[in-house]
């Protein structure tokens, strides 16, 4: 604690590293809470619409709705009939209702509208699923938006390969800076520690400060990320104004979950113990 | 007891530091090691507290052959040993006082004690009215007396002095030597390298000349 | 040259820093390349409607053609009749087919499709210009996509907020990292410059091989984060695989130009040189 | 030709390290300074090469006023002087080798020249063997004369030798002394701090004694 003050430019340095380091590891975390929850919104969006024959009698109709209710894939089944359909239509297009009021038939099949239970669509159950019950009597044809399907199994990969590749090789590299800022101190300290040794001091009793110098480095370093992360978190969208629309929810970040952050800070005590124990290792031999 | 046996050591080839050394220093000596500047002095003394190994030889002091104790263990023979080393190795981002104190610390004694202790030995070598200060605002005797502090300040059993009165006018050296030597009588050995005739001849009890990490003369006054 | 050799662990460690931040500043002006890139390619595309009333004459309809070509705004129009108004509908609902065939009237207003040579739809000129048109006689209504105009202008925003603002702010931090990693170099030989100047070396002599150090340090790190830049560029799309459609546009990097290539190491030159330099100042005293 | 003229310096209130020295060294002086530890000797050589600043006072070197020169321009002052310093001040990430041609190297003087003249300062103070080690693979006594041969190497017009003898043996420290007079009669002026009474009553030309800050005596033999 003593020491930590007494080399305080240095060790502002370092903390500044660690704090760096691990800035970069928890905006790419954010990014990646981020990016999960948007595949999760858009998988929970996820609906199969089953068109059906437009002669469909009520008992055929039911059979379909009952099958899909039932079927261990759903979750949620809506029957839409052709007269809300047409509504839902001239809601979405309003300047093409001289057109349709000119009809005099409804173009409009009726339908069910179904939430899935499995999120990623291309799983073997869901695809069999949707085989089977398109091979039904009485189901016209099956639509569902293939490419928001692959957009959004394209952002599930993204954001586990910026989770765990990114944020690996990430938290790699600020252990291999922290315990090298740590050696430098160590390294400036070399003379103490032979001193120390030569008048008769144990081990432990050299560790102890540069072990507890090293934790309250990591731990401090931890926290000014999470503080600073926060900052950046809330200054930022502000800055961009929030008129991005969709794109909003793929810039914004998120903050870091409890535990997360406390394990955040955690890999930082647990960092700059293990930086200061292996540096000491080669100083304390003669 | 401090017993060196055929001691040689090699730092690089093709030169011996020491070559043969055999030697022997009874509890409560009071010795002298003197030889031309490159002779192997401080190498002698560096093997005896174990800060370089020998090449070959064997070291006994109290009966431990310290060559066997391991590093983590050589602590406990370095707290009966006070060390004045030739370079001071003073810490200058401490004042003289935590200078001197740092060996009491180890030892684990108390706040109060170290305190006393600390001005005592400094009052020794005369240096008590610079108990605060940084060592890089001390003259370099100066400095040189709070290396001398610092290994008397524990009372240790073993005293290894490496040239301590290089820096210091004659009559302070011959007051750390009765220094020395009050603290011999108290039953602790002393060696000291030292290029002074003149102290050699005043305080010799055994005397050894090294010459080209040779042993050449041993005398006893 | 000899020095820098000399104290190899250390200057590896600066280079390596000097690296990683300009990493992140190329990282950040790939990422503003890339978005200003994206926010071009919306506003090439953005294309303003003007509906024509249904009776107009062709002479009217000429006047109008004559005054969007005039205008100093446009920089492409195309008229479209009601019949290709119609084929692009059907084109894009094919499922519509047996309504619109079953209509007796072609519901569709005859149109002009125009291009704006401003790309930020909100500027003053475009908006009298949108006003004044909107006026003349003979236009029905004016339609353009509004969300989209906003998100592009927020996209264009954020390619500028995060290409000043945290480009910027990276590389004062880069500035201060570099010039305290040379200052803790130059630290380390105080021994060296205070003997020159007590063994009489002129500033000039004890300055020129630090300057070269520095340098040196800066132009390779500089280099090296343009490797590792490229290599990220190249790597990671191929990691996530190229399904992501539109948002693969926002994701993606496009690698720097040379002009911000050059730019990036002469700014690792200069920042080595200026680091290097203030560094010595204070000791080059007494 | 030195000339101090009132000299006083204070590094910390309320101790003077110097009061009121006035002194001079004519061209071809062999003086010594002498007095007890603390007493300000390091301090008054300090203050001739402008290592520091004296509190008040003036400082005429042949003839210029060297507290008005300025830090850019000092390095022509101190190209005509030899210094011992009694720390040495060797690099030691350097060879004994580099340590002394970086004087020469300051001087832009040809990589040829530099390798001779190198040489022939490392034989005078008998360390020509070593000339490729480290610093610290040297024992102390023979840094002390690397120390030594850097000062020397240039052919200074001053010299400057702080404590040059304190880890030398006798015979050595006589050598030593020896170069610095034969230097001294090609016309250099030379001005040794020592504790070492022998040396002195040999070589003494000129004697100051210091103490506590003050010029005592002087002493023309
Ligand atoms: N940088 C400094 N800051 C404060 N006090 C200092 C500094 N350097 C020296 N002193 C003090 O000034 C006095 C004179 O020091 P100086 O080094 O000149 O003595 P010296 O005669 O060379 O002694 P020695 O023979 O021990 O080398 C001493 O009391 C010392 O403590
Ligand atoms: N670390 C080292 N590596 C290589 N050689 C060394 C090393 N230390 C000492 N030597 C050499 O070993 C020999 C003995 O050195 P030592 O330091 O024991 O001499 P010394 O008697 O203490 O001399 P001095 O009176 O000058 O201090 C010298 O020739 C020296 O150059
Ligand atoms: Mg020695
Ligand atoms: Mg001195």
């Amino acid at each position: 604690m003593n020491n930590l003050w007494q080399y305080r430019v240095r060790n502002v340095f370092s903390v500044t590293i660690i704090c760096l380091s691990f800035l970069i590891v928890g905006i790419f975390l954010s990014l990646s809470n981020n990016l999960q929850y948007t595949a999760q919104q858009i998988s929970k969006n996820m609906v199969i619409v089953f068109f059906l024959k437009k002669d469909l009698s009520e008992k055929d109709r039911n059979t379909i709705g009952e099958k899909l209710k039932k079927s261990s894939e759903v979750i949620k089944t809506q029957f839409i009939s052709s007269e809300q359909a047409l509504g839902k239509f001239l809601e979405k297009f309003p300047e093409l209702q001289g057109i349709v009021n000119n009809l005099k038939i409804n173009p409009f099949p009726p339908s069910f509208e179904t939430t899935l239970k499995e999120k990623i669509l291309s799983s073997d159950e869901t695809q069999s699923f949707i085989q089977s019950m398109q091979n039904m009597k009485g189901i016209d044809d099956v639509q569902f938006n293939k490419d928001w399907v692959e957009r959004m199994q394209s952002l599930s990969r993204l954001a586990k390969a910026v989770g765990f590749f990114l944020g690996g090789i990430l938290i790699l590299a600020s252990f291999f800076i922290i315990s090298n800022v740590i050696k430098l101190s160590v390294f400036a300290r070399k003379d103490e520690i032979g001193i120390l040794r030569l008048v008769g001091a144990t081990n432990t009793f050299i560790r102890i400060p540069f072990l507890l110098d090293g934790i309250i480095m990591g731990i401090l370093g931890g926290m000014l990320s999470l503080f600073v992360l926060f900052l950046v978190i809330k200054l930022f969208p502000l800055y961009l104004g929030s008129s991005l629309g969709a794109l909003n929810e793929l810039i914004n970040f998120r903050y870091l979950s409890l535990s997360q952050s406390i394990s955040l800070i955690g890999a930082g005590a647990v960092i700059g113990f293990l930086g200061s124990f292996s540096s000491l290792a080669q100083f304390l031999k003669v | 007891m401090i017993e060196l046996y055929h001691i040689w050591k090699q730092y690089q080839k093709p030169q011996w530091a020491l070559s043969d050394i055999t030697f022997r220093a009874e509890r409560g000596d009071f010795c002298f090691i003197t030889g031309p500047s490159g002779s192997g002095k401080t190498t002698l003394l560096k093997i005896i507290f174990r800060e370089i190994f020998p090449t070959q030889g064997q070291i006994v002091i109290n009966r431990r052959n310290i060559l066997r104790v391991p590093d983590h263990k050589i602590y406990s023979l370095r707290r009966t040993m006070g060390i004045v080393f030739q370079d001071f190795r003073l810490l200058f981002h401490k004042r003289v006082f935590d200078n001197i104190a740092i060996v009491l610390q180890v030892l684990g004694i108390a706040r109060k004690d170290i305190r006393r202790r600390v001005f005592n030995a400094l009052r020794m070598v005369n240096l008590h009215h610079k108990m605060w200060e940084y060592p890089a605002h001390l003259s370099y005797g100066e400095q040189q007396r709070v290396a001398i502090a610092r290994a008397v300040v524990n009372s240790p059993k073993i005293i290894l002095a490496d040239e301590p009165t290089g820096n210091l006018d004659p009559e302070l050296a011959f007051e750390i030597m009765s220094l020395f030597k009050e603290i011999n009588k108290k039953g602790a050995t002393v060696i000291i390298c030292t290029h002074d005739r003149e102290l050699i001849r005043h305080f010799g009890h055994k005397i050894f000349f090294l010459y080209k990490g040779k042993l050449l003369r041993k005398e006893t006054l």
